[in-house]
């Protein structure tokens, strides 16, 4: 066919938008928020796979992102790991507890299943703030340095720090994407999207609905893991703050605010809230006022999440 | 041997006894309907066969293999798969999907393929999609296969979960009022995809309560009232049976019977 | 007492109906047959004010319709049995007996009850269950009952027999039947042409949401097209 | 053991101050199957408008009441202005705009008023009773009358009442609500002032012993949503019950086990019980037939 | 004119901390421009409010040197903040002054960072030298889990033994807790501890002091300068407070300081203003940025310039500002300049401050 799949479309687009927008920053510092918006996107896109494809709710992926942001602090020092191993190691640390969480609580539905999530990200977010003989405690603990720059350096390739990471968490970002995208059409993705729908009729057609929502859980566990493993390693620092439930429920309101079952509207969703603090900063005390009522508006005039409901208005039809 | 054997099946919801002992079997290529009132235990039983519900007591065979209390997708491996009579689709998906989760079994493979997008994992879909366009074909969905499932009439979302039900390499069938919420000439041809599946071996285990269907395409039928059998036999033994009449029937209906039986 | 004209209603960009004309008089009982899709839910979901209208009129005992909220249109003493049934699963079956007279505490309530519970014996049987643990037909005498709990003086009917044992579809019909002696207007929707042409005064029958055929339900019922189309016979 | 006495009397204060915020939240989500994220700022609300009246020199009981009515009124406009006009949106949707209203309330609580923290007298005094060698001020009973008072109040409306059973039937089938002829907007106006109101009391009742400020929303909510989870959502005697119990694990986690961990234990068990009964202590489980 | 950045926790749960500074650094950079800025060029300040998030805080921190091209950042009212903007200010050199207490922040000495509070061991070391003073050796101690409490717990476990101190119970408790009972009935009930020492800030400490009197306790209790604020006396109810010590700043007691105080001008003029802008009373946190924007523009006057190395140059060596902590000097081993004696040792008598020393 000549014709694009949405999935090519959506890749292009963001590779593109990626690629390109560095040409219009006025200084460094965009490419910092822009890699805060990666970083951001590439956690929601794991919710997608989980609450947008398969419609579980997680209040406490937060608790994945600590791990994977911890393991990359820690693990250098105390194993003497590479911090991109430390990172993988934290990714396949998030995806054994997600197996062994997920088991349980993932026979739970809706509210019961936000809280059980929630309370398991809470009991990171305690242990990371509380064992501060390894941890650092709340006030946080430095991070090793990455080194990539340095070698892409001396390959010849000089980036800025801001730079370095906006570049490369932009690729993590459209690895993740392209991942969730071929999930979405594919067997399982499409198999997830039926227990969304029902899990009893998703279990007559053969559908495992225990296992697959454990899946579910699991890769959008590894999302959240990598994710907090990018910011600690572009930060240099690291504080607890990073699994605490705040930032797991800012990561649902994220796929929410773009459109939870749709990859580029959720990575959308990232952005907005990425950016609303900094743009918003000029309304300095009516910060939060405008916070709440953007968060708000979106959601009541583009209720399906802001692409999917934009797509409709424009096709006539969903995302 | 019988494909699907049912031995003294029973469940009880607080006191009452929604199903008591019923035995019966059905061989391939047989088309087994379970009539009775409202309320008499049919859909349970549907429940308690294909794995929704676990049994307090009896015994479900497939191909003589005991799998009671087997969940659905265990059964759905071996070959069972049924329609609802509460309308259980895929609400999020469009027509198409619908019909593809159907062929779930014969797509899947490894989640990793399918997060890189392996060719094997393309192959798979694409051949589960031509499969799922032929069964929309067949139920009459052709036109829909695009539309969110959601857009459907309730007679359309009928024959799109027969087609769904249809998708597996189906050994047993179980259908529970699939011509409810279509008029008679919309019957007769869920009638003839019926016997068509029969046909080819697939053993149908069917609930109706369109009799003219029902006594039309029947080999046996099954009288549950109160969760127990109360009677069985070929359409026209069980139509004259004054039981069945009483309790179910009605004078009218049996008229209607016997004016296409 | 009931009238609609050119009617349109769309879902999206999809036009369901396309302008629809009917009218049922004060007593009468009328039927809809048609195809699945025809349009048929979508014109009582119209009527109920479930769905908006995009052009067209409901004129209801003289009083347009139109803008009239949802929950108002029972006061006005139009009731519906949904499609689908639409029952309050997590209440018991009398709690949603109750709610069907949700707009009135009179005495009148309980005799109404104890008048479902005739009519239907099983619902007494299970009165303080979850309605969500009812059978399917069950599930749709409560929907039945449920509606006339309103005191309508015109009550849509979406399929009333979809689902009942062939001994209730007959009592289903004779329910309707005897609306006629307590002055209650029908419009019934059934896919059960036969039994619902049989007992109503007037048909029409809808195709892809147009109506293309109308009259007495017996020139229907005796009309070779109709009998093809929707009798099999 | 004395100690155990004071660690039960602690546990229950704590749990009936999480109980009310879990009652609050059953109004709404009975009438609608939304969480209200921005129950938290309700209770927020009843603490801080009563601090501003009672500082300008009103009598507590008639800052109290204004701040109550205030509040409510707040949860109408809430209702009005944002649930409204979102009718038909999925319920995460809603979700996120109470999650948007907290964080707009608690933005203009704090350019209403400030970021301070602060308090009001008790209502009778600061003198502790002695109960067993253990001790309990009397402002937590008032906390732990409300809660059973609102508990009652909340269990009869449901039970007793017709508009409570239209409250739980707009949220089991709105469409079917509406064709009983409910006026299921009003309903969730119903709601959202009842939930308010509600909420309001309870900060009323806990501002003496927890104190207030512009953020104390969230930590409130996350408590009490835990605890009616704990008990079964939607439930009035599962809202009292969880949040009781929590208070009451917490409590004793802290006195013997770990002051550390007690959040973390306390989760642990609402884990444990949910992995019993997944629908919490005495929460319904819907039946829906297939 | 020159920039000047300030990211500080304005909302947020240290938000009682951050407002006070922000409200402080606006006020005082209208007073400075409105006698004629500094070197003869207006100030400008850019701030931020980071909502005590430590992310956002380096973000902000990013945004100040990269996109506001600031000369110098004040900020960070949380150790947690302050460590996350710090990498920044090392990497873009750039002088940063943290309004953290955690000694973590200056120790090791770091080139470019600087910070106004006391250090938590101080405050350790302060309470510890009157507890000794008044011969008590055993102690129990309750401690916020937040960044702030842990912190200064570490510190006093660290140097408590260096006054002969016992730490004979340890409790905590989270920062939104509504009773701490329990851990009180446990301190109480462990043999031989003589006070109590309380580490932590917010809502925590007030609610400590008042289950302490719930439960007649009946020993000394040490608040740390975490609580160092008017309003606390208020939260706690005077009856409650009554008997507390915490080791505090000039500002607190500035109407006590004895008239040959070298601070007493100092923090009189601060107080009077705060109190007069704001309506509301002054705590010690806005102090913390008084003498932290002091401490900038003293620099920048004495350097001449407006370069950062060179400003940096200059803060280090600072020597007799007098602040409202106290009359600061630093050095290039020193990037705090204050000492023990810039705390003063305070007790709550008839629901006031007196200094007990
Ligand atoms: N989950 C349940 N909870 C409570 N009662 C139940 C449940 N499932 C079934 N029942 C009861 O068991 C009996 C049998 O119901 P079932 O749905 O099997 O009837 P049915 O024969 O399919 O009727 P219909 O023809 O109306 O569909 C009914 O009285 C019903 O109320
Ligand atoms: N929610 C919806 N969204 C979009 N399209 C819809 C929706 N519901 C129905 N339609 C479309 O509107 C048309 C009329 O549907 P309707 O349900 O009114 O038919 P019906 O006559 O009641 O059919 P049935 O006999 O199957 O119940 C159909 O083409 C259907 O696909
Ligand atoms: C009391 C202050 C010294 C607290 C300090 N701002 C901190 O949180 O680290
Ligand atoms: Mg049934
Ligand atoms: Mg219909």
């Amino acid at each position: 066919m000549m014709r694009l799949t949405t999935k090519q479309t959506t890749l292009l687009v963001l590779a593109l938008l990626i690629a390109a927008t560095p040409f219009f920053f006025p200084s460094a510092f965009y490419f910092r928020v822009g890699s805060l918006l990666f970083v951001n996107g590439v956690a929601v896109l794991g919710i997608v796979i989980l609450t947008g494809f398969a419609g579980q709710i997680s209040l406490g992926h937060a608790g994945f992102a600590g791990i994977g942001a911890y393991a990359s602090a820690l693990a250098p020092v105390h194993l003497g790991l590479h911090p991109a191993f430390a990172a993988l190691l934290g990714a396949a640390l998030s995806a054994a507890i997600a197996y062994g969480v997920g088991r349980p609580i993932l026979r739970l539905k809706g509210y019961y299943l936000a809280v059980a999530s929630l309370g398991f990200g809470i009991l990171v977010s305690m242990v990371l703030s509380n064992e501060a003989w390894l941890t650092g405690g709340p006030d946080g603990i430095a991070v090793a340095d990455l080194g990539l720059r340095q070698a892409l350096g001396a390959l010849g390739l000089k980036l800025s720090a801001p730079e370095f990471w906006y570049f490369f968490c932009g690729l993590c970002l459209l690895i993740g994407a392209w991942l969730a995208l071929n999930l979405y059409d594919s067997p399982t993705g499409r198999a997830l999207r039926a227990l969304h729908g029902s899990e009893i009729a998703a279990s007559t057609v053969g559908v495992d609905v225990a296992r697959l929502k454990l899946q579910a859980f699991v890769i959008s566990a590894v999302f959240a893991s990598v994710s907090g493993s990018l910011l600690a390693l572009q930060n240099k620092f690291i504080t607890p703050d990073v699994a605490g439930y705040m930032h797991s429920i800012e990561l649902v309101t994220m796929a929410v605010l773009g459109g939870a079952g749709s990859v580029l509207g959720a990575i959308l969703g990232a952005g907005i809230l990425t950016l609303l603090p900094q743009v918003l900063t000029v309304f300095a005390e009516y910060e939060q006022v405008m916070l709440g009522l953007v968060m708000m508006l979106v959601m009541i005039f583009l209720r399906e999440g802001l692409l999917p409901s934009l797509l409709r208005q424009f096709t006539g039809r969903g995302a | 041997m019988s494909l699907l054997s049912v031995e003294g099946l029973g469940i009880a919801f607080g006191g009452l006894k929604a199903v008591d002992n019923v035995s019966f079997s059905v061989n391939p290529g047989e088309i087994v309907s379970v009539i009775g009132p409202n309320g008499a235990g049919k859909t349970t039983l549907f429940n308690m066969i294909s794995g929704v519900y676990m049994p307090k007591s009896g015994k479900v065979k497939l191909s003589g293999e005991e799998v009671t209390g087997f969940s659905p997708h265990l059964l759905a491996r071996r070959g069972m798969s049924r329609t609802f009579q509460n309308l259980q689709i895929f609400q999020n998906m469009t027509v198409l999907e619908n019909a593809i989760a159907g062929f779930h079994l014969r797509e899947k493979g490894s989640v990793f393929a399918d997060l890189l997008g392996l060719p094997a994992s393309r192959r798979r879909s694409r051949k589960a999609q031509a499969g799922a366009r032929e069964l929309l074909a067949r139920v009459g969905l052709a036109n829909a296969a695009e539309l969110e499932a959601g857009n459907l009439s309730y007679g359309a979302l009928k024959r799109l979960e027969i087609a769904r039900a249809l998708a597996l390499d189906t050994k047993v069938l179980l259908l529970d009022e699939p011509a409810a919420g279509c008029n008679a000439v919309e019957t007769e041809e869920i009638d003839h995809l019926i016997a068509e599946v029969a046909a080819s071996g697939v053993a149908i285990l069917l609930v109706e309560h369109d009799m003219k269907m029902v006594m039309r395409i029947s080999n046996h039928i099954v009288v549950l009232d109160h969760g127990v059998k109360i009677a069985e036999g070929d359409p026209a033994t069980v139509a004259r049976n004054p039981d069945v009449v009483a309790a179910y029937l009605g004078t009218q209906a049996q008229e209607a019977s016997h004016a296409h039986g | 007492m009931l009238t609609v004209e050119g009617l349109r209603s769309r879902y999206g960009r999809i036009e369901a109906l396309h302008g629809i004309d009917l009218h049922i008089d004060s007593g009468e009982i009328v039927t809809i047959v048609g195809a699945n899709g025809a349009g048929k839910t979508t014109l009582l979901r119209c009527l109920s004010g479930l769905q908006p209208i995009s052009a067209g009129q409901i004129i209801f005992r003289g009083e347009a319709l139109a803008t009239t909220p949802a929950y108002k249109r029972l006061k006005r003493g139009l009731a519906q049995s949904p499609e689908g049934r639409q029952i309050f699963t997590n209440l018991t079956v009398e709690e949603n007996l109750r709610l069907g007279a949700f707009l009135f505490t009179d005495d009148r309530v309980d005799r109404d009850m104890e008048n479902a519970f005739q009519m239907f014996p099983i619902l007494k049987e299970k009165r303080n269950l979850a309605a969500g643990g009812l059978s399917g037909g069950q599930q749709q005498m409560l929907a039945i009952a449920r509606a006339l709990m309103g005191r309508p003086s015109c009550l849509l009917l979406d399929e009333p027999s979809m689902g009942l044992a062939p001994i209730l579809v007959q009592q289903i019909f004779d329910v309707v039947k005897s609306m006629r002696d307590l002055k209650v207007t029908v419009l019934l929707v059934e896919q059960n042409a036969f039994g619902a042409l049989s007992v109503a005064d007037r048909g029409y029958v809808m195709e892809t949401g147009k109506i293309t055929m109308e009259g007495p339900a017996s020139d229907l019922l005796a009309d070779p097209r109709i009998r093809e189309a929707y009798l099999g016979i | 053991m004395p100690e155990l006495m004071q660690f039960l009397l602690s546990g229950l204060t704590v749990g009936a101050v999480y109980a009310l915020v879990a009652l609050g939240f059953t109004i709404i989500y009975n009438a609608s199957d939304v969480v209200n994220f921005a129950q938290g700022e309700f209770v927020m609300l009843g603490g801080m408008i009563t601090v501003f009246a009672f500082d300008a020199g009103l009598p507590l009981p008639l800052a109290a009441l204004i701040a109550i009515a205030l509040t409510a009124a707040i949860g109408v406009a809430l209702n009005k202005l944002a649930i409204e006009p979102a009718r038909g949106a999925p319920v995460v949707s809603l979700i996120i705009i109470t999650i948007g209203a907290s964080i707009f309330i608690r933005g203009v609580t704090q350019l209403v008023f400030d970021k301070q923290l602060h308090r009001f007298p008790a209502f009778t005094g600061d003198e502790p009773i002695k109960i067993l060698a253990a001790t309990i001020l009397p402002q937590s009973l008032w906390v732990i009358a409300g809660a059973v008072v609102v508990f009652v109040g909340l269990w009869l409306f449901f039970t007793r009442t017709l508009t409570g059973k239209a409250v739980l039937a707009t949220s089991n089938n709105r469409l079917a609500a509406q064709l009983v002829g409910i006026n299921t907007n009003w309903v969730m106006t119903l709601s959202f002032a009842l939930s308010a109101a509600i909420g309001a009391l309870a900060g009323v009742l806990v501002t003496p012993i927890t104190l207030t400020s512009y953020d104390l929303g969230i930590a409130l909510a996350l408590k009490g949503f835990a605890a009616a989870m704990l008990g079964g959502m939607g439930n009035p005697k599962g809202a009292l019950v969880g949040g009781i119990l929590l208070g009451l694990f917490e409590a004793l986690t802290a006195g013997f086990i770990s002051s550390q961990y007690k959040d973390a234990v306390a989760f642990v068990v609402i884990l444990a019980v949910l992995f019993a009964m997944p629908q919490g202590l005495f929460g319904r489980n819907s039946v829906n037939r297939v | 004119e020159i920039k000047i950045g300030a990211t500080v926790s304005a909302t947020g749960p240290a938000s009682f901390l951050g407002d006070p500074e922000a409200k402080t650094l606006e006020m005082l950079v209208e007073e400075i421009n409105a006698a004629g800025g500094v070197n003869g060029e207006p100030l400008k300040l850019v701030l931020y409010d980071d909502g005590g998030d430590p992310n956002k805080a380096r973000t902000f921190a990013t945004r100040l040197v990269e996109d506001d091209e600031v000369v110098a950042i004040i900020g960070g009212t949380t150790t947690g903040t302050t460590m996350s903007i710090i990498p920044v200010a090392e990497d873009s050199e750039v002088p940063f002054i943290s309004l953290a207490g955690a000694i973590e922040i200056i120790d090791p000495v770091k080139h470019w960072v600087f910070k106004t509070p006391h250090t938590d061991r101080m405050a350790c070391q302060k309470i510890f030298e009157n507890m000794k003073k008044n011969a008590i050796t055993k102690i129990g101690v309750i401690s916020g889990t937040d960044g702030f409490g842990a912190s200064m717990h570490k510190q006093c476990v660290a140097v408590a033994g260096d006054y002969g101190i016992e730490i004979a119970a340890d409790e905590t408790y989270g920062l939104q807790d509504a009773d701490m009972t329990p851990q009180l009935t446990n301190i109480k009930g462990t043999a031989g501890v003589q006070a109590v020492l309380n580490a932590g800030f917010g809502q925590g400490p007030s609610i400590v002091t008042r289950n302490y009197s719930q439960l007649a306790v009946g020993l000394p209790l040490y608040q740390s300068h975490g609580v160092a604020s008017d309003g606390f006396i208020e939260l706690a109810g005077a009856k409650a407070a009554e008997g507390v010590r915490l080791p505090g700043t000039a500002l607190l007691v500035a109407g006590l300081l004895a008239d040959g105080d070298p601070q007493k001008s100092v923090v009189m003029a601060y107080k009077t203003a705060y109190e007069k802008k704001t309506g509301s009373a002054v705590s010690t946190f806005g102090g913390y940025a008084h003498d932290a924007l002091r401490i900038l523009v003293d620099s920048i006057g004495r350097a001449g310039s407006a370069e950062p190395e060179a400003i940096r140059d200059a803060i280090e060596s600072t020597s007799g500002l007098v602040g409202t902590t106290g009359v600061v000097t630093m050095k290039a081993d020193d990037h705090l300049g204050l000492d023990l004696s810039a705390f003063r040792m305070l007790e709550i008598k008839n629901g006031g401050w007196t200094i007990i020393e």
